[in-house]
């Protein structure tokens, strides 16, 4: 232990700083093609692993179970069940929410994984709820998960 | 094995590829702000530049006078005994001569930093700083002694910066 | 015998060493470790743990990289730690792999090293300016370039070395590197050409410094009992050592690597090595900048203080010369993935004790090797020794 | 066999903020604490120091930098891992089992209060190009978590809300607690539901705090100690990174590492052969979630338990007896070591008012937090 203290709180000195940069991320080799696939096509794709037969969504260059390269890709449609779900009330600095967002995870149909978004014109969620992808139009697409605006219940 | 493989992987890019836009990304910026606590040993040394002082701590087992300082002796481990002021002078420990700035642009004036033993501190106990004052750079030479130049006192505000620059002492003899 | 169990390397994978690479750093890391996978015949379910390198989380652009780069690595449902050293953390990370499996913890282990510099844009540079103290550093405008131009400095002050025996080891490891199929920078070049190159931060000039990369590497390592079952010239790991100087670099004397000198003594004790210029066929040592190869050598006790640029004058570290120095082009060659390019030099040691590395493969008959890699603030070495 | 003991330990903390002191004079306490707990001097007796900590969670781009002055490693072996406290353990475990390292100090902290934006820089681990462009506050992904294991468990909030009540009870009788309170269940119920069903008190709170542990060989612990607490095994795993692909009712990656620190302890039957547990408690349902996964009780049972009193300091099979992160704070990457030090000193009979009485055998765990699926899981005992 030091052998002085700070015992007057004035004396405590404190330095502001941060570890600000700006960060531009290549989609990768999957990415590029999943997020052309969106916004080009409007299509959900999956990667079908041969040797787990599985197919990943989102998907992968490789396997992460086995380590196989997947080079095999599917459509697995635009219509999802929810997984799970939250109605998230406060954003990220705290702040409460205008109006609370719902995530989930929606998976498709015989595919592994699914994708995180946001369920929209409804306040109601539960699992087990047929969902489908909202996408924006064309033109405003930029390939990119919110290519996908929302998923908007079915029932 | 190297020698039989014929494709190593890797997409190769050009930095203009990203520029363009030919290569799909995703931008952001975090936001990630720290407020340090400056401790026992700092906080002290920060008022002291505010007072035109630099302050060291010694460890009386080793002997060493320490600066920058701080609470704990790292040769002994054990808590360092006492402080000291240490003269606002030194020598020139070695130094490099920018012409970058920290993001990479070129600067028109080039920047001398060096590291400065001070007078009054152990051997070799250096900080780091600017060197101001010099026509040429080519002046700048190992062992040379100099002096830091202060902002004027009521533009102090407790930093490393209160120092603007150590300029070259002109060697006066006894 | 070192350990409960010797440690062998039997595979090694690297991807391309490039400025941008498209990949992300988890299909980065996928690359190299299928490779190293299957140039060792093995398959990840074989993998019992994976220890993944990289340095800062400021390059790539998350926050917890490791955990973010994990199933690229090869770490699904695995035993997985990363280890992080700076810029030592290529050399470290085979070491960490060594006591997963030299504690009979696990068989195997999978040692995966990835970087994705190009992220940070517009310049990795940036993510540099944080390495410093916040409150007695950072305010000065701190620059990366700057200490190392200051070491540099103070090495060729006090053994009075000239530049002109400084570039020799660019013009050497950018020549070595044209054989290298993953090289980012190989070139013929002239001492002049670096002597005339831009002048960043004297005494560094462009031609002195290596660039900053993408791309990963992977070495697969096995217990002995597993090492000799699926091949028949395992490399095996017979010594480990690292080591980190005191926070206050500007307290230390930088004209010798006190730190890598501790390490190395460390590695030696435990590989049994006593005169290491005798007992070493080729060195592997960390070599951002063309100085600090030289600094290096002379910290890895492979010559005298100061004696490193004679040697070099001399050619004894050419591929063909009594001690190759950095036979696969360094990263002054071959680029600066930071963690990937220190595991590249350890796979270059293992291709070279097999007899695999091509073009770049050293005459004679080596037996032994040492890698080494130099990180945090001028604090850091860490080393590996290792034998045929 | 060379066998592991954990021969002394210091913490400093935990408290919400520590103005006071640096980060690295926080360390520096610690660290005294244990050279002196264990009788060494890390000049000379330490063969390899470990620290555990993440660039952002700090403020530093290559943090290792500024570790070894204030640990007594300056020219010495020391690295860091990145990561919680009890990979530190479990490298230490390893190091000192290859039979070429008698001691091994592992280090971590938090100093939380120096981070302005915590919750950014946790929304900055997310996958940049699958999940962060949605933005929001990370913490949705435990609310999602939540509703999925009360959906498949039909563990119920109350169930969850106990958690809350039980460890900040327990925290009141701990000195290294910062959120010790009589919490009722109605306020916690009552409490904001800021990420469905997830509410405000459910949620820890980050805290400052260091601790500093040694470990020694066998031989090593027989000359420092009357009192060695055994690491008996520790086991770990990353169950996967993608949110999208991992299990979001079962902590897969707590039930690998269970699986693998159980059987290299030879432990069959962990609600029987293990007196106490650590777990993490980051989230009230995580308690749960944990138990369940660390095979203490079937997938369903660990609310009922809670709802019970079993896991209360006075029943069959107390959890979080220090208070658990809920009640202690949250240490960052040093969670993992607020657990760890919580099982010493219950195992050396040193943990005051919070004693369990008669325990042998404890067991530590710890999960990264958002947005990991990274788990430790310690095996201690005071038997060797």
């Amino acid at each position: 232990m030091s052998l002085e203290k700070i015992t007057n709180p004035l004396s405590a000195r404190h330095w502001m700083g941060d570890m600000e940069a700006d960060y531009v991320y290549t989609l990768g080799v999957a990415g590029e093609r999943f997020f052309k696939e969106i916004k080009e096509n409007g299509r959900i794709m999956g990667a079908k692993c041969p040797l787990c037969n599985i197919v990943f969504v989102p998907p992968r260059m490789y396997c992460e179970k086995c380590f196989e390269k997947l080079e095999e890709w599917v459509d697995v449609g635009r219509k999802g069940v929810i997984h799970t779900f939250t109605i998230a009330t406060i954003d990220v600095d705290g702040s409460k929410l205008k109006k609370p967002v719902i995530f989930a995870l929606i998976k498709f149909e015989g595919a592994h994984g699914g994708l995180i978004h946001k369920i929209g014109k409804t306040d109601k969620a539960r699992i087990g709820m047929k969902v489908e992808a909202i996408l924006r139009p064309p033109k405003e697409r930029k390939a990119s998960i919110n290519d996908i605006e929302y998923f908007k219940p079915l029932e | 094995m190297s020698a039989k493989i014929k494709n190593y992987s890797g997409e190769v890019l050009e930095t203009k590829d990203i520029k363009d836009g030919k290569v799909l990304t995703e931008k952001f910026r975090p936001k990630a702000k720290f407020a340090w606590s400056a401790g026992i040993a700092i906080s002290r040394f920060l008022d002291e530049l505010k007072n035109g002082n630099i302050i060291a701590t010694t460890c009386s087992k080793c002997g060493r006078v320490m600066v920058p300082p701080r609470i704990y002796c790292e040769k002994c481990y054990g808590p360092t005994d006492g402080w000291t002021y240490v003269k606002d002078t030194g020598a020139i420990n070695t130094y490099s001569v920018s012409f970058l700035a920290a993001d990479a642009t070129r600067l028109k004036e080039p920047i001398i930093v060096a590291i400065i033993n001070l007078d009054g501190a152990s051997e070799g106990m250096g900080i780091i700083h600017r060197i101001g004052e010099v026509e040429n750079w080519k002046e700048v030479k190992f062992g040379m002694k100099v002096k830091a130049v202060w902002k004027p006192s009521q533009q102090r505000t407790g930093a490393i910066t209160d120092i603007k620059y150590f300029k070259p002492l002109k060697e006066e003899k006894p | 015998m070192l350990g409960k169990k010797r440690v062998a390397i039997v595979g090694a994978g690297l991807t391309l060493f490039r400025r941008n690479l498209k990949e992300t750093g988890k299909e980065l890391s996928y690359e190299a470790a299928k490779m190293a996978l299957d140039s060792a015949g093995l398959e990840l379910r074989d993998m019992q743990s994976v220890v993944m390198g990289s340095a800062p989380d400021a390059f790539d652009g998350v926050h917890m990289k490791g955990e973010y780069l994990a199933d690229g690595a090869g770490a699904y449902h695995k035993p997985y730690t990363r280890v992080f050293v700076g810029g030592g953390t290529g050399v470290f990370t085979p070491l960490a792999g060594w006591w997963h499996v030299a504690s009979g913890q696990f068989d195997t282990c999978l040692v995966m090293c990835e970087e994705k510099m190009s992220s940070c844009y517009p310049h990795p540079q940036y993510a540099f300016t944080t390495i410093f103290d916040p409150i007695l550093e950072r305010p000065i405008g701190m620059n990366l370039v700057w200490i190392f131009a200051l070491e540099m400095h103070r090495y060729m002050h006090k053994h009075n070395v000239k530049k002109e025996q400084i570039a020799l080891v660019s013009v050497k490891n950018k020549r070595n590197a044209l054989d290298h199929p993953c090289a980012q920078l190989g070139a013929k070049i002239t001492v002049e050409d670096v002597l005339n190159s831009e002048i960043m931060c004297w005494p560094v000039q462009r031609l002195d410094i290596s660039p900053t990369s993408d791309g990963a590497a992977a070495v697969v390592l096995a217990s002995e009992d597993v090492a000799k079952e699926v091949t028949d010239n395992p490399v095996w790991i017979d010594g480990v050592g690292w080591c980190i100087d005191s926070t206050h670099w500007t307290n230390r004397d930088l004209y010798y690597p006190d730190y890598v000198e501790c390490a190395a003594r460390m590695a030696y004790k435990m590989a049994g090595i006593k005169n290491p210029p005798k007992e070493i066929d080729m060195a592997e040592p960390y070599d951002p900048f063309d100085y600090k190869e030289l600094h290096h050598m002379e910290g890895l006790l492979l010559c005298k203080k100061g004696e490193a640029p004679k040697l070099t004058a001399e050619g004894v570290t050419q591929r063909n010369g009594d001690l190759p120095i950095c036979p696969s082009g360094g990263l002054l060659g071959c680029g600066n993935p930071i963690a990937a390019a220190g595991l590249m030099k350890v796979s270059e040691i293992f291709w070279q004790l097999r007899g695999e590395a091509g073009k770049r493969q050293i005459p004679g008959d080596p037996r032994t090797g040492v890698a080494q890699a130099w990180g945090d603030l001028m604090q850091y070495g860490s080393v590996i020794v290792l034998r045929r | 066999m060379i066998e592991v003991a954990i021969v002394g330990v210091g913490c400093v903390g935990f408290r919400p903020i520590t103005p006071e002191l640096s980060f690295k004079e926080l360390m520096f306490e610690a660290a005294v604490k244990a050279y002196e707990d264990a009788g060494i001097n890390p000049r000379k007796d330490v063969d390899v120091f470990v620290t555990c900590a993440e660039d952002y969670l700090e403020g530093f781009s290559i943090f290792d930098e500024f570790v070894p002055d204030q640990l007594g490693a300056a020219l010495r072996h020391l690295f860091t891992v990145s990561g919680d406290g009890m990979l530190g353990l479990a490298t230490a475990y390893m190091l000192i089992k290859t039979g070429q390292f008698d001691t091994v100090v592992v280090e971590a902290h938090s100093k939380a209060s120096d981070i302005l934006t915590y919750m950014d820089i946790v929304a900055f681990g997310l996958d940049p190009i699958f999940n962060r462009p949605l933005g929001g506050h990370p913490y949705y992904i435990a609310g999602m978590e939540m509703q999925r294991y009360l959906h498949d468990t039909c563990t119920t909030v109350e169930q969850c809300a106990q958690v809350v009540v039980k460890n900040k009870k327990n925290a009141l009788r701990n000195p290294y607690a910062a959120y010790g309170s009589n919490v009722t269940l109605d306020q916690v119920l009552c409490s904001d539901t800021c990420f469905h069903p997830l509410k405000q008190l459910e949620i820890s709170t980050p805290a400052d705090g260091c601790v500093v542990m040694v470990l020694t060989s066998e031989n090593a612990a027989q000359k420092l100690t009357n009192n060695p607490v055994w690491v008996k095994s520790v086991g770990g795993c990353t169950e996967t990174p993608n949110l999208e692909t991992r299990d979001w009712t079962k902590a897969m990656y707590t039930r690998l590492a269970a699986e693998m620190a159980y059987k290299n302890a030879k432990i069959r039957n962990p609600w029987k052969e293990v007196d106490f547990a650590e777990v993490h408690d980051f989230f009230a349902y995580k308690e749960l979630q944990h138990m369940e996964s660390l095979k203490l009780c079937d997938y369903g049972e660990a609310g009922k338990l809670t709802e019970d009193g079993i896991t209360a300091p006075n029943g069959e099979f107390p959890v979080n007896p220090s208070g658990g992160l809920l009640g202690t704070g949250y240490g960052l990457e040093a969670s993992g070591m607020q657990k760890l030090l919580e099982t010493v000193l219950q195992l050396r009979g040193e943990a005051g008012a919070r004693q369990i009485a008669n325990a042998e055998v404890g067991l530590a765990h710890t999960w990264r937090g958002i947005p990991t699926a990274t788990g430790v899981v310690a095996i201690l005992s005071n038997v060797k």
